[in-house]
This record gives C-alpha cells, sequence and structure tokens, in this order.
C-alpha cells in the first residue's frame, strides 16, 4: 500500500466535523451534540466533533441561513482545508423548514454552499445525522475516485 | 385581559420608569404594537411578587421616545429591538446598536411596520 | 557505543508508534470511563495520516517552519532518551520544541492561538520547574544528571524518591494536555480558546505536531520508567499504573484555570519536591 | 496595559448557538463584552400574518427546540383564555406531565453543557447519557424525541396510556438514581466548585433590577417562580420555588441540579393524581383582545402578549423569552471574570439564542 | 474526585452505546417519520394543504396531484390529524438521508377511473 | 610591544574621545570612530595573541606611572563633587567626600609604603574582557553613527551634540580596556570611577528631565560602590599589605583572613552596585533613557561587566567561604526575580535590562559556587551574554527608530515591516534562550555546577523556567504577520543605514558562531583561566562535547541536528506558495481585510488584538520591586554580618 493508500483510509476512518448552528431552533442542534453521547457515541467512526473549521473535514450544518449569518457559513466553509464535505441537517438546513417565509430567511444552507448530504426531519435523529455522516464518507469516496 | 393597562404619555414615561425603579419593580419587557394608524402602542409591563402592571403609550412612529435604559440597563434590549423592527428611535439608549441589532443591511428597515409589509429582501 | 546508537535509533523510529498507540488506548479507556464505546485503537494513526493529506493551509510561513522544528525537538529528545544522555540537556531540547511550538502559534495574527500561545507559555512556566526539579533530584540520588547513571544505580529509585514521583505526575498532566491542566488546548475541542495553541495549524502542520506530541508521550513514559529502572516488569507496571491514574484524575476533575495551575501545581510541586529532596539530603 | 481584543462567535465550539461577544480582556480579565445577536433571527413573530392561530403553534413550538412543548403551551393557553375555552382537567395534567419532562431533559442537557464549559467531559457525558431516558419517554409518548408537537387549542393532542404511566414511573426512578449518583460530583466537587463559586456573581439587588428571571433570579435569592401562578395543574400539585442565596455560577447549578429533582417529583405526582376524561375540547371562534399569559420554562419566565383582530391571522404576537431577559444581567456579569470562565458565566444563565431572537 | 466510583463503574460494566447501525432499536409506536399519502384513498380535499404549518404540501383537486416538499416538512402530523378519509399517515421509519434534493410528486387516478374503480368495489362487495 | 598595545588600548580611546570632541563634521567623526574601533579590535586580538603577561610600565609622560594615576584619580573626584555641588545634591556631596577622604587617607598613609609591583596584568579573563571591548564596543560605537544620525534628526536638534556623546562613548572604551588591564586595585579603582563618570554623561546625554534624574540615579547607586571601593582599598592593604591582584590571588582558597574577607565583601558589593544586582537594580533600568547604543554598550561589554569582572576575578580569593556561598545565593535571587520582572515588562528595554541584570546574577551566583566548572560557565557567559545583548539592543534601537516605540506589543508582525531587523531579533533572542547556543550552555554549566546545592539549583531552574516565557512571546510576537503576497519580504520594508545594518549583521553572526565555536571558546578562553586558579579540568571537551562527572552537553550534535531540522523547515516554509495562505480563525467573522485580523464586530469592523500576559498582579514591578529589594538588602546586610 502506498502512503496515498493510507492517507486515503485515514481519510474515511476519520472524518472531524465542525457544527454551526446557523439559526436553528435548537432541536437539531441538540441532537447533533447527542450523537456525541454515550448512546450513540460517534467517536467510534473517528468523528470528533473538533469545533474549529481549520482542522475539520465535514461542516454539519442545522438550522435556516438568515442575511446575518450567511456570511459567516460562507466563511467557516472557506477556511476548511479540502478534502472536504458539508451535511445540512433538519427541515431548515435543507429548505427554511417552517420558516421559509420570515422576512430574515434566506433558505437553505445550499443557497449559500455546496451541500453533499442532506438530513431530513425536524429534528433529524441522532441515528439519521449518523447516517449523514456515513453517506458524507461516500462523497467523499466517490470525489477521490475511490468508489 | 384580566390585566389593567394605565396609559402614560411620553412626559410621564422617565418619572414612571423612575418610580418604579424606585418600588422595586422588575421590568418584565415592552411590547410595541402597530396600530395601523401611523402610531404605536409601547407597552411597558413591569413585575413585583408575580404581579404584572402594564402602562401604554402611545407614540408616532416618527416620534423620538425618551429611553428607559438609564434607569432599566434591561430595557437596552427590548429598545433596539424595537428600533429594529418599528423604525421608532429612542433617546438616550445605553447602547445603540442602530437599527442592527438583528437585522442585516439587506433586510429593509422596520419590517413588524404595517404600512411597509415587507416580505423577503 | 555503536550498539547504544543503534538502540537510541530504534527507539526513535519506534517512538512515535508507542505514543501513537498510547494516545489510542488512552482514547479508548477515555470512552469506556464515559460508558461509551470508543474509538478502534489505531484511530491516531488514521487521524494523522487523514491530516497528512489535507490541503495546506497557513496564515503565514513560520505555521510551516515550526511543526519542522518542534518534531525535530521531539524526536531528538527521544534519541538522547535513548542514548542514555544527559537530563538536562533532555530537558533544553524538549523547551526547544516548546517554543518553537509557541512561536508558531504566536506567528499568526488570530486572538485564539496567541491566547493558546500566552497560555502554553504559562504551563511551561509550571512544568518545567518541576521537571527539572525531578531531574535534581535524581542526580542528588545517583549523583549525575545522565541517565546511564540512573540505570548504573542499580536501585530502583522510587522508594527514594515517592513525592518526586507525584511531582513528575503533576509535570506530565499539564505536558500530556490533561484535565485539570489541559489549559491551553485540549484534545476535545470543547473549549474557549478553540484548541488555543492548535487552532491556526491545520493538516499537515497539525499532523506533525501530532507526532511530535506522541514522540512527547513516549519520552514522558521513558522518563517515568526510570523511577523503576531495574527492571523492565516494574517498570512497565509503574507506567500502566500512573497512565491509568492520569486517566482517571482526567476524568474526574474539571479544567482549571491557568491562575490556578501556577499556584497549585507550582506550589504543591515544589512543597513536594522540598520535602522529598530535604528528607533524602537527610537520608545521605 | 496592552488588551486583547476577542471576538468570541459566532461559530464557537463552547457555543452551541451562534452569539457574538466581542471581548476585552486584560491578562485573561474582562474588561468589557459587547453582544452581537440576529444570528439566529428569523422574524417568526411576523409569521402570525401568514400563518392562522393554529398554524402557528407548530411554529412557536419551533421558537426553540428545547423547551418546545411549553411554548406551545403557553400559546395555547392565551388563546384559550382570549376565547373562553374550558380546558379539561385531564389536558392540564398531561401538560404538566410533559413541560416537566421538558424541564428535567433542559436541565440535564444544561448541566452536560455547562460541565463541557469548565472541561468536565465526562460528566457531559454523563448527564446526557441519563437525559436519553426523557428523550425516550418523549419518543414514546409523543411520536418525536424533541419538538413533542402535543399542544392544541383546548388541550393535549396524545393521551398517555396506563402501560405508558408506569413506564414513564420506572424510568424516572432509574434517572432519580442516576442523578443522584451524580449528586456528589456536581455540589461538591472541589474542582467544580472553584470553577463555579464566586464566579459570574449577581447581587439580590441587582438581579432584580436587571430583570433576570427563572434560576438565575432564584438563585441570587428570589422565590420567583411562574409555576407559583397556578397555571395548568400546578395550582393541585405540591410545590415550592427552588432558591438559592449567592447568586454565583454555583448557585445556579445548584438551582438546576435541584430542578431537576422537583421535577421528577412534579410528574410522578401528576402521574398519581391524573384525572380521568377527555383530552380537549374544540374550541370555535377567532381570537379576539390582547392578552398577556405567562409560564415558567427550564430557563425562566416566558411570557407571551398576543392582539387579535377577530380574523384567523393574529394582529401581533411577541414572545418574550426568558433569555432575553437574562442577556442584561449577563452583560453586567462578564466584566472582571476570567476568559476561561466566560463560557461558564455565559452558560450559566442557560441562553437559548434561537428564544432570544425568534 | 467524588466522580471517581462512576467512571470506574463505567469502566466494568457495559458501554452504554447502542452499536448504530449494526444494531438498530426498533422504533417506539406512533413515531411521527415520514409523511406518506396513500393517493388511492385520497381525495384531494386540500385541508391538509390548509393545515399545514410548513406549506408545504400542494393539493390540486383538479389535475388530482399531491405533492410534498419532504425537505420543508417538519413531521408535526397535523395533516394526519385533519386528514377526513385517512389517506395520510405517518410511517415509524424516518426519511433516508439523500446527496440529492428531493420533491415528493404523487398523481392520483382520474377522478372517473377513480369513481368507476371504487363503484365496482361496491359492486363485488 | 606589550607596552605599545597596552597604551593603543587604553590611551588611544581617550585621544580619540579628545578628537571626537572636537570634530564637529559626519565625516571625520565617522572616519575617526570607525579607524580606533578597528585599531582596539586588532590590538585586542594582537594582546591576546600574546597571552598573559604583567607589566610595570616605568614612566608616563615622565611622571612615575602611580602619581599619575592617583593624581588623576583625585582629579576625577573633583569633578564628580563638582558634578555634585552644581547638582546641589547633598547625598552625592556625602558620597563625593567619602570617597575623596578615604582615598586620601589611603595615599598619605599606605600607598607610599607599598612594595612596587606590576600595576598592569592581564589573564585571560582580563584578555578577553578586552576582546569584547575590542569588538563588540567598537561595533556599538561604530552603530552609534548611524543611530545618533537619525536621533538627533528625529528630536530636531539645531546644533548637533554628537561630539559630546562620541567622547563620551569611546572614552568608555578606553576606561573599560583600563579597568580590566590593572593589577593595582587602587589603578582599578580610578578606571571605575571613570566608567562611572562616563555613564552619567551618557545616560543624561538627552538632556531631558527624565534622562538627568536617571543620571543622577546612576550615578549616586555607582558612588556608593565606590565609597565602598574606596574602603576596600584601605581595607585590603590592612589585612593583606598590598594592593594588587596578582598577590591577592596567589594563594586561592588558602583561608583568607576576616578582614581581607570584609574586604572583599566591600568589593564585591562595590561590583554589585556596578553590575546593577539588587537592589541597585533601578540605575540600569533608569540608563534605558540613553541613546539605544549606550545601553548597548553598557550593557554588553563595559559598566556592568565590570561589575562582575571584579567579582569573578575575586572568586578565587574567597572560594570556600561562606561568603562564597552567600553571593552565589545572591546572584541566583537576582537571576530568579529579575526573568520574574521581566515577565511583567511590555518595554522591550527594560526587558532587556532585566535579563542583563539576571544573566549578571547568574555569573555573580557562577563566582559564588566557586568550582572550576562554575567559573568556566561564568566566563563563558559573559562572552556568549555581551555578543547577544549588544546584538539585541542594536536590534531594538532601530525598530524603535524606526515604529517609533520600544513596546513589544508595537512590535507585533515587525517582520512584514523590518524584516531584516525582526530576523535578527528572533535570531538574538533564540540564542539567548535556546540550545544548542551559549547562553544557555552556560546555564547548564551553572546548574549542574551548583549540584551541591539543591536551593541554589532550584532558584536557578526558575528562573531559566520564567526566561522562557518573556523571551518566547517576544520572538513569537515579532513574526505575527499575514503572509505577504509573495515571498518572505514585504514591499517597502525598512532597510537601515549600512553603519547600523553591518555591526546587528556582525553580531547575529558572531552570536550563533560563538555558540558553534563554544569547546574552542571553553578550550582556549575559558579553561586556562579556570586552570591558573583551581585545581582538576572542568569539563572533557571531546567531538564537541562537554563532558563532566555530572553530565553531558554535546553541542555539535545537537547543532548539526536540530540546525538541519531548521533548515529544512525553512525551506519547507518558504516554498510554500501564496494561495495556501488563509486567514485567522475569527470564529466566522473574518472580514477578509489585508491585515487579516479585521472581524465583523457588533456596531462595525473591529481588529482582534491580541497582547501577551503580563501577569502584572505577580510580576508587575511595583508589586515585586519593593519586596525584592528588602530581601537582597537582608542578604547583603546578612552577607556583611555573616563576615563579622
Amino acid at each position: 500500500m502506498s502512503l496515498t493508500d493510507w492517507i486515503n483510509k485515514g481519510r474515511l476512518k476519520s472524518p472531524w466535523v465542525v457544527h454551526f448552528d446557523c439559526g436553528s431552533c435548537n432541536g437539531c442542534d441538540i441532537e447533533v451534540l447527542a450523537c456525541l453521547t454515550p448512546l450513540y457515541d460517534v467517536e467510534r467512526f473517528g468523528i470528533l466533533n473538533i469545533g474549529n473549521p481549520k482542522h475539520a473535514d465535514v461542516l454539519v450544518v442545522t438550522g435556516t441561513v438568515n442575511h446575518r449569518n450567511k456570511t459567516v457559513l460562507k466563511n467557516i466553509y472557506d477556511q476548511m482545508p479540502g478534502p472536504k464535505a458539508v451535511i445540512a441537517v433538519g427541515a431548515c438546513g435543507l429548505s427554511g423548514g417552517v420558516f421559509r417565509e420570515a422576512y430574515n430567511v434566506v433558505g437553505g444552507v445550499d443557497k449559500v454552499i455546496p451541500v453533499d448530504v442532506y438530513v431530513p426531519g425536524c429534528p433529524a435523529k441522532p441515528e439519521s445525522i449518523i447516517d449523514g455522516v456515513v453517506k458524507a464518507l461516500d462523497v467523499v469516496k466517490t470525489k477521490l475516485g475511490l468508489a | 385581559m384580566n390585566d389593567v393597562i394605565t396609559r402614560i404619555t411620553m412626559d410621564e414615561l422617565p418619572g414612571l420608569a423612575q418610580k418604579m425603579f424606585g418600588e422595586g419593580q422588575r421590568l418584565a419587557t415592552l411590547t410595541a404594537v402597530d396600530l395601523g394608524d401611523g402610531t404605536l402602542d409601547l407597552l411597558y409591563h413591569f413585575d413585583k411578587d408575580l404581579v404584572l402592571s402594564h402602562y401604554r403609550l402611545t407614540v408616532p412612529k416618527d416620534a423620538v421616545a425618551p429611553s428607559i435604559s438609564g434607569v432599566y440597563f434591561a430595557a437596552l434590549l427590548v429598545e433596539n429591538e424595537i428600533k429594529d423592527q418599528f423604525g421608532l428611535n429612542f433617546s438616550g439608549l445605553a447602547l445603540d446598536f442602530g437599527g442592527h441589532l438583528y437585522l442585516a443591511d439587506e433586510v429593509q428597515n422596520a419590517p413588524f411596520c404595517k404600512l411597509s409589509l415587507t416580505k423577503k429582501a | 557505543m555503536t550498539s547504544k546508537f543503534l538502540l537510541a535509533l530504534a527507539l526513535t523510529i519506534a517512538a512515535p508508534f508507542i505514543g501513537g498507540l498510547v494516545t489510542g488506548i488512552d482514547r479508548k479507556i477515555t470512552a469506556r470511563l464515559q460508558s461509551r464505546y470508543g474509538p478502534p485503537i489505531a484511530q491516531p494513526f488514521y487521524d494523522v495520516l487523514k491530516l497528512l493529506g489535507k490541503d495546506r493551509m497557513v496564515v503565514n510561513m513560520w505555521q510551516a517552519l515550526c511543526p519542522v522544528v518542534t518534531l525535530t525537538a521531539s524526536a531528538l529528545c527521544v534519541f538522547l532518551f535513548g542514548m542514555q544522555a544527559d537530563l538536562l540537556l533532555i530537558f533544553f531540547v524538549l523547551t526547544v520544541g516548546g517554543v518553537f511550538l509557541i512561536m508558531g502559534a504566536m506567528a499568526a495574527p488570530s486572538p485564539y492561538s496567541q491566547i493558546g500561545a500566552q497560555r502554553e507559555l504559562m504551563q511551561m512556566l509550571a512544568y518545567e520547574p518541576l521537571l527539572i526539579l525531578v531531574f535534581v533530584s535524581f542526580s542528588m540520588v545517583t549523583g549525575s544528571f545522565k541517565i546511564a547513571d540512573v540505570y548504573a544505580y542499580g536501585r530502583p529509585l522510587l522508594p527514594q524518591l515517592p513525592l518526586m514521583f507525584i511531582v513528575l505526575g503533576y509535570a506530565l498532566t499539564i505536558k500530556l494536555r490533561k484535565s485539570p491542566f489541559d489549559i491551553a488546548a485540549c484534545h476535545h475541542a470543547h473549549q474557549e480558546i478553540v484548541r488555543g495553541v492548535l487552532t491556526e495549524y491545520s493538516g499537515p502542520n497539525l499532523a506533525l505536531i501530532e507526532i511530535a506530541h506522541w514522540f512527547d508521550v513516549a519520552l514522558i513514559l521513558g522518563l517515568c520508567s526510570l523511577f523503576w529502572s531495574t527492571s523492565a516488569l516494574g517498570a512497565a507496571t509503574l507506567l500502566a499504573g500512573a497512565y491509568f491514574l492520569e486517566l482517571v484524575i482526567d476524568n474526574v476533575t474539571a479544567r482549571m484555570t491557568w491562575r490556578f495551575m501556577l499556584q497549585n501545581a507550582l506550589g504543591v510541586g515544589l512543597a513536594l519536591s522540598v520535602l522529598n529532596i530535604v528528607w533524602q539530603s537527610f537520608n545521605n | 496595559m496592552a488588551r486583547t481584543i476577542l471576538p468570541f462567535g459566532p461559530q464557537h465550539p463552547v457555543l452551541p448557538e451562534p452569539i457574538h461577544l466581542t471581548l476585552e480582556l486584560e491578562d485573561e480579565i474582562v474588561v468589557s463584552a459587547v453582544p452581537a445577536l440576529g444570528y439566529v433571527h428569523r422574524g417568526l413573530e411576523k409569521l402570525c400574518e401568514v400563518r392562522d392561530f393554529h398554524q402557528m403553534i407548530q411554529i412557536v413550538e419551533r421558537v426553540c427546540g428545547i423547551c418546545s412543548k411549553i411554548h406551545a403551551m403557553c400559546y395555547c393557553q392565551s388563546l384559550e383564555e382570549m376565547m373562553g375555552a374550558d380546558v379539561p382537567r385531564r389536558a392540564k395534567y398531561l401538560r404538566v406531565v410533559w413541560s416537566e419532562l421538558h424541564r428535567i431533559h433542559s436541565h440535564l442537557l444544561w448541566i452536560g453543557l455547562f460541565a463541557d464549559a469548565f472541561g468536565f467531559e465526562s460528566l457531559f457525558m454523563q448527564c446526557w447519557r441519563i437525559r436519553e431516558r426523557i428523550m425516550d419517554i418523549n419518543e414514546a409518548t409523543t411520536g418525536n424525541r424533541v419538538v413533542v408537537s402535543v399542544n392544541v387549542i383546548g388541550g393535549v393532542r396524545r393521551d398517555l396510556s396506563r402501560e405508558h404511566q408506569t413506564w414513564i414511573g420506572e424510568q424516572l426512578k432509574l434517572v432519580e438514581k442516576e442523578v443522584l449518583a451524580l449528586k456528589s460530583t456536581i455540589v461538591s466537587d472541589y474542582t467544580v466548585k472553584s470553577r463555579t463559586q464566586g464566579v459570574g456573581v449577581l447581587t439580590k439587588d441587582q438581579a432584580h433590577q436587571l430583570g433576570a428571571v427563572g434560576p438565575v433570579l432564584r438563585a441570587s435569592g428570589w422565590a420567583q417562580d411562574a409555576r407559583m401562578l397556578g397555571y395548568a395543574a400546578f395550582d393541585e400539585l405540591d410545590f415550592e420555588p427552588v432558591v438559592e442565596v449567592d447568586g454565583d455560577c454555583y448557585a445556579r447549578l445548584a438551582v438546576r441540579f435541584r430542578e431537576v429533582l422537583q421535577s421528577v417529583d412534579l410528574v410522578r405526582q401528576a402521574l398519581t393524581r391524573l384525572p380521568e376524561g377527555e383530552i380537549s375540547v374544540p374550541v370555535k371562534g377567532k381570537p379576539n383582545g390582547e392578552i398577556i399569559t405567562r409560564v415558567e420554562q427550564p430557563r425562566g419566565e416566558l411570557m407571551y402578549y398576543i392582539k387579535g383582530d377577530d380574523t384567523k391571522f393574529l394582529d401581533r404576537l411577541r414572545i418574550r423569552t426568558p433569555t432575553f431577559a437574562n442577556i442584561p444581567p449577563l452583560l453586567a456579569m462578564l466584566p472582571g471574570v476570567e476568559l476561561a470562565d466566560v463560557p461558564v458565566v455565559v452558560l450559566s444563565i442557560d441562553p437559548c439564542i434561537s428564544c432570544t431572537e425568534r | 474526585m467524588f466522580m471517581t466510583k462512576n467512571v470506574l463503574k463505567n469502566l466494568f460494566s457495559k458501554s452504554a452505546t447502542r452499536l448504530y447501525p449494526a444494531e438498530v432499536r426498533a422504533p417506539f409506536k406512533g413515531f411521527r417519520g415520514m409523511l406518506e399519502n396513500a393517493i388511492d384513498v385520497c381525495i384531494f380535499c386540500k385541508k391538509c394543504q390548509l393545515a399545514c404549518p410548513s406549506q408545504c404540501l400542494k393539493v390540486d383537486l383538479k389535475a388530482r396531484t399531491w405533492e410534498c416538499d419532504p425537505f420543508a416538512c417538519v413531521y408535526c402530523g397535523v395533516c394526519v390529524d385533519v386528514c377526513p378519509v385517512a389517506s395520510l399517515s405517518m410511517r415509524d421509519a424516518y426519511r433516508p438521508v439523500t446527496g440529492e434534493r428531493e420533491m415528493i410528486f404523487m398523481q392520483g387516478a382520474p377522478k372517473a377511473v377513480k369513481e368507476k374503480k371504487e363503484k365496482k368495489e361496491k359492486d363485488e362487495a | 610591544m606589550l607596552e605599545y598595545l597596552v597604551f593603543l588600548l587604553v590611551v588611544l580611546p581617550v585621544l580619540s574621545a579628545v578628537a571626537l570632541l572636537c570634530i564637529k563634521n559626519e565625516g571625520p567623526r565617522k572616519s575617526v570612530v570607525i579607524a580606533t574601533g578597528a585599531v582596539l579590535a586588532f590590538c585586542s586580538l594582537a594582546l591576546f595573541a600574546g597571552g598573559s603577561f604583567q607589566l610595570r610600565p616605568q614612566s608616563m609622560l615622565g611622571l612615575d606611572p602611580d602619581v599619575l594615576v592617583t593624581g588623576l584619580d583625585f582629579a576625577l573626584l573633583a569633578v564628580i563633587l563638582g558634578i555634585a555641588v552644581k547638582l546641589k545634591s547633598p547625598l552625592l556631596i556625602a558620597l563625593g567626600l567619602l570617597q575623596i577622604l578615604p582615598l586620601g587617607y589611603f595615599e598619605y598613609s599606605f600607598a607610599r609604603h607599598a612594595a612596587a609591583g606590576p600595576s598592569l596584568a592581564a589573564d585571560n579573563l582580563s584578555l578577553i574582557m578586552v576582546l569584547l571591548v575590542g569588538f563588540v564596543g567598537s561595533l556599538v560605537c561604530v552603530y552609534g553613527l548611524g543611530y545618533m544620525k537619525e536621533h538627533e534628526a528625529h528630536l530636531g536638534l539645531k546644533k548637533t551634540r554628537q561630539p559630546r556623546f562620541f567622547f563620551f562613548l569611546v572614552l568608555f572604551l578606553g576606561a573599560m580596556n583600563g579597568l580590566v588591564l590593572s593589577n593595582s586595585l587602587a589603578w582599578v579603582y580610578f578606571f571605575w570611577e571613570a566608567t562611572t563618570v562616563c555613564s552619567f554623561a551618557l545616560i543624561g546625554h538627552d538632556g531631558t528631565q527624565e534622562a538627568r534624574a536617571n543620571s543622577v540615579r546612576a550615578l549616586w547607586m555607582n558612588m556608593l560602590g565606590g565609597v565602598a571601593f574606596a574602603l576596600a582599598l584601605i581595607a585590603v592593604y590592612k589585612a593583606s599589605g598590598t594592593v594588587l591582584l596578582s598577590d591577592l590571588l596567589a594563594h586561592p582558597g588558602g583561608g583568607a583572613s576576616l578582614a581581607l574577607l570584609a574586604a572583599f565583601f566591600l568589593l564585591c558589593f562595590a561590583g554589585f552596585t556596578k553590575a546593577a544586582q539588587l537592589p541597585f537594580q533601578s540605575w540600569l533600568c533608569g540608563a534605558m533613557v540613553a541613546p539605544t547604543p549606550v545601553s548597548a554598550l553598557l550593557h554588553s561589554s563595559t559598566m556592568v561587566k565590570a561589575g562582575v569582572y571584579l567579582i569573578l576575578r575575586l572568586a578565587p580569593a574567597y572560594a570556600g567561604t561562606s561568603l562564597s556561598s552567600l553571593i552565589a545565593l545572591f546572584g541566583a535571587f537576582a537571576f530568579l526575580t529579575t526573568a520574574a520582572l521581566a515577565i511583567g515588562q511590555s518595554n522591550a528595554k527594560k526587558i532587556l535590562a532585566y535579563s542583563t541584570i539576571g544573566n549578571l546574577g547568574v555569573i555573580v551566583a557562577c563566582a559564588g559556587i566557586n568550582t572550576p566548572a562554575s567559573i568556566a560557565a561564568g566566563v563563558m557567559l559573559l562572552i556568549f551574554h555581551a555578543v547577544s545583548k549588544a546584538l539585541l539592543f542594536l536590534c531594538v534601537g532601530a525598530i524603535e527608530q524606526r515604529i517609533g516605540s520600544r513596546d513589544i506589543e508595537d512590535m507585533r508582525g515587525l517582520i512584514a515591516v523590518m524584516p531584516r531587523a525582526a530576523a535578527l531579533t528572533v535570531a538574538g533572542i533564540l540564542t539567548m534562550l535556546l540550545p544548542p547556543f551559549g547562553v544557555l550552555l552556560t546555564k547548564w554549566m551553572a546548574i549542574e555546577s551548583a549540584m551541591a546545592s539543591p536551593l541554589l539549583v532550584l532558584i536557578l531552574a526558575l528562573g531559566s523556567a520564567l526566561t522562557v516565557v518573556f523571551w518566547t512571546r517576544w520572538a513569537g510576537l515579532l513574526l505575527s504577520a499575514p503572509m505577504p503576497a509573495a515571498g518572505l519580504v514585504a514591499p517597502g520594508a525598512a532597510v537601515q543605514a549600512a553603519s547600523m545594518r553591518i555591526p546587528m549583521t556582525l553580531l547575529a553572526y558572531g552570536a550563533v558562531l560563538a555558540g558553534l565555536a563554544s569547546p574552542l571558546i571553553y578550550r582556549s578562553l575559558a579553561a586556562p583561566f579556570v586552570s591558573l586558579f583551581y585545581k582538576g579540568a572542568a569539563y572533557d571537551v571531546s567531538a564537541g562535547s562537554f563532558a563532566s562527572g555530572a553530565g553531558t552537553f554535546s553541542v555539535y550534535p545537537l547543532f548539526l541536528l536540530l540546525g538541519a531540522g531548521f533548515f529544512y523547515a525553512l525551506r519547507l516554509a518558504r516554498r510554500l506558495p501564496a494561495r495556501s495562505a488563509s486567514a485567522p480563525y475569527l470564529c466566522g467573522e473574518q472580514t477578509g481585510d489585508a491585515a487579516g485580523n479585521v472581524f465583523r464586530g457588533p456596531l462595525g469592523p473591529v481588529a482582534a488584538t491580541p497582547a501577551n500576559l503580563y501577569l502584572s498582579a505577580i510580576c508587575g514591578e511595583e508589586v515585586l520591586t519593593r519586596w525584592i529589594n528588602v530581601i537582597a538588602m537582608t542578604m547583603l546586610a546578612v552577607m556583611f554580618g555573616g563576615i563579622l
């Protein structure tokens, strides 16, 4: 196995996550956090909530994008070194959810940055979020040409 | 509504704030309501030992209301919020966010006013 | 001499694997202590491999320079340990790594990494005197600062320097970034300074720092083992016990502030050292 | 002396929600803190102009995902009062059950996050582990872990079967046991105490003058709890507000810890006294007039102002959430604390930014 | 230090982790999962559309279509409550994750066909 | 030949100084300074090549040299008294009289009877000092040329005061050479006072109120030392019948009498004042108001070094006494406390000043430890410190002229503005701080040689941990700049005048190479001196490693490995493409400005500015100084009381 193969193996085994709450009602946030807890323990998959975009591989976004946080979201995305993936979680992150028509709401995450995986739910269940990260790894695999 | 709402004028407001503060009343919050005729209702809710008392101040939209944030620091946020949402100006705000407490530049000013029924920018 | 050199070289090559493995076991046990299933033992290696493959992203060139020097210094420390060299010398070389890590963090005009760097300095301020004191106590017993003389001494040091082992434990907690002293950068990101000194290091640079940390882990374990230098089994038991205790402490304490660390770690550490050294000099 | 100026948030690992504080520090001591809000502001009060008053239930539930039930309950109570509906007693008791379950999970969640703020990861893990039992109860009885959607105007949507009731009782027993196992850590641990005692002190006078509510107010010595107003079935249950006097972060921790046990007790009481009968009544007509309603959220007193003009769309909906009231006290607490204590102090008010900004 | 007992107990007992996805817990009864429409039963009355707080449903009586934006659905179940013919239901499984935008579009059988079918069924009965 | 060399080294600077006083033009001044510097450097080398010597000049200007020196001494004291009277300071007048009277008593009652001996002598310690004066001192003077031009332009002086400045600066070099080459304590005393006067004049050079106040403080503190010295002359003579250093040191380690010990204490006390040891540190800190070349000179090769020179020189004579152990403790204490004080400082020159005092403290401690290894450490630290510290002062001077501040907080990101000066400063800091460079090597030697006394080791170890804090943060913040678009050097970067740049660069190379050459320095400079007075070699130096019973320090292997790592890293970093640059993490609110640190705040854009931790509650001057002074004075009292 060459070094590149080893690195690719590492990439699939160690997705570090940065979570950004755009404008969520906390429902999805708390479920994202719940994934870290003993019952779900995503560290099994090497997933760490690293909190710093510069260290992260996967950006998990919950909540609607509004006019103030859209630049923040873009900034965070830009500060992640590649290869990277984005997961939008919850109805709000997907489309704006119940708040789509509120005056300060821009809409789903994909209006600002490209989204690789959509995790539906209001809020999304922790299992569903785990599925999302696994799916994101598939996306990364495809991007790397390994699939 | 069961509670009593007392009407006050703009001149009485600072004195009222002082009086309530002196009586140990907690400022619960302010509520602004657009009456649709170019005036706003400002409701001041005070609380002491779980008993609320309310004061209603009706002001024209283009008026400048005296801020009570000098007396009640807690009024700071809500007054800025009203400034954001209704475009009502306050004089003597302890910290003035200039109508950008919540709103970015993209959003039209005073989205809560009825005459400027705004949808998304 | 040649065999010693080869041994040291082998140790230097093996050290990152030892350190990584220990980190992996550490993470697994930590997870178990928290009633979690935990990551695979090889997880640290996956992490570093992945980081090595990330795009380079720096704030300025010093961020690329400093991790390499840090890694060099850490590896050199282990090598010197393998050569059974002077403990003070190892200590000073260890400082080189620390200093460059901090300089790199400070080179970024970012408040978080700067605050992290300042706190890392406070950490160094807390553990450096303690480490030196441990070495001094060694020298008082064995008559020199050379590791070779520790091995030549022929008796385990722990019975004579029990308090110094605790002092080393303090230094160890700080250097391993374990609670309550994971102040400048903690392994979990949930800290007010966003991994502090590591904030601006990313991708391959972070990987190098992580590898340097593995070297440090190996070195620290090596230093601990000197307390029972007479038998491999004794040393291993001591290490396992100490490390497990470290993990338990990590999991039963809150993170303290650097002010507390300076007072407590330095204060208690110094007091214990003085006690042990005085006791030791009476014994002699 | 040189000062550090630090952006704290909006994206920050210790802040689960985006809020920004521009901190000025001197030797890591906070000199001033200026907040920036609006990262979660959606403007959902305004949605009452395009969603009818029934639909608004689901929307006010999503003001906050942690205390969704209580928002909807407060909203429904307002309209019930305005429209003169006579809510069945069973519905009132069920509302108490779910809202106190919410309080338990919210407080456990908070203790976990608070522990995480001062770097006590294993305590975080244990609290959240216990909390999963409550989440299971929620999911089993309402169909969703978080946003329970059980309130309608006139009562509740789901009933609790006998089996559910016994099962909840068993689960609560376990929760109580596990929480008590953490008691010594939470209230007596040396490191926890030294990170929280004397940090972010709010004196009794300050707390009142700055308009603090909920556990923050109670931790400063005021026995004030909106549940004393006796809404839902609280007037029929035995209940004493939990009060501490020190006004520091430790006092707030203690208040919330004791409230967890108190809520367990309240749920038990409600379940034993649960009357038989209907769970909702149909409510006819359209809202008209003004009303102000208060309930006690886990974070404190929640206040709804509703003005209806006899159409199916409300004229004005204003939500004064507890965190909104607790932010001015927070700003007063921050100067003088260490940077390391900033997350501790910020979390000590149990901030819910999505509540604050709506 | 009081945590010691707790963590040691954890170490020596089974972890609390449910090994999802290898180990999946059976869903609770009444879980509000995916929204489904038995399109054959649907009478396109628009009640669900009017009640939906998220306004993610679009019903066209004329064209006999029922559309749902699953990305905007908040799984509150109000539509199920108001459905007069119980054609709407919520499955106890959550909606799977996806990499693409989705839209649910359902075309009911033309009214004539449907009535005929119903009549036939009645006759058979 | 020897006499000519000595003459050139001591008297030529005086003559050049007089010439410089008369030269009003820049061109000739430049030539004279550079020529004098070159001659001094060459002569110091030549003198060093000749090795140790003892010399008794027969006549000077047709007079008996002793008489001449005595005369000059009285003249100098008269000048000091004149200054004191002019300043209307009773304290200064008293101190002046307290020197004249004992000196008169000494000359009147003893000097005539003294057996004639070599009044000039040099061993390796003296020669090292001469080399330092010749090279480092000269480079500082050359640097002064460029610096003062800019300095006066900045002050907007109508009439240049440079003649006066260079007069004292160059005179200083002569006085210093005289001091270290004198064998008679009476001669040493004369030059001692000369450096006092020169430093007084130079500190007050700018003539501001602050400058004058600080120069007066420097004067009285040094005069206090002068008084002690004058009394010591009497005491030494009374106790031993000689004032020749060579006689006093003839029987090293041979239990000195109590009276003689008291005399040594007085001399050491004089040394403490001159070396700005606690509690006299304030004069050196105050001296920072002077133009930077003055600070550089005072700190590196002259003035303060005279103090430790005297203490080191006498070390063999008080070896094995309790005075010696107390001196060791006293020095170590100064090292520890000044390191703490330096942490509390953001003023670059003050940091350097405290670091100087601390390092001198280490030298004092080395003298006090009084083993072959420690003396070797002290002598070598003298060298390494002089080079690195001179470099750092010159850098700070250049930086201050450009950015108008000497606060390290204002030096953030200097690498983008003054790449060369910033890089040299970092180099200087690293040579002060890290292995395998010389300063650290000597600290290692000091700690290991103190092994017999755990308390001493404790203090030295704590001190060395503290130094890491203030050096590292300074070095780090200099580099704190966003990545320039292309290459290392940003456009519009500053370049200093050649007369400033060349000394800085030379000193930087010197500091690094001195570290590399430390085995050589030990073998050819330190070891011969140590072996004069102590039995047994301190270190066994082979293959570039220092080895003793206590431990080994491998200089060459460390240089090789760390150097390889560093240069590989440098190559790697330089090859980094500009596109890998990214803004720092600002919680997602970065605005993408050029400086990289502006974020969107609540009321508009805000620049995120970091600041260092200064631990002002613990390390603040106002907090610590009082306690330190009390403790230091107690230690002095104990030292003195212990002898009696």
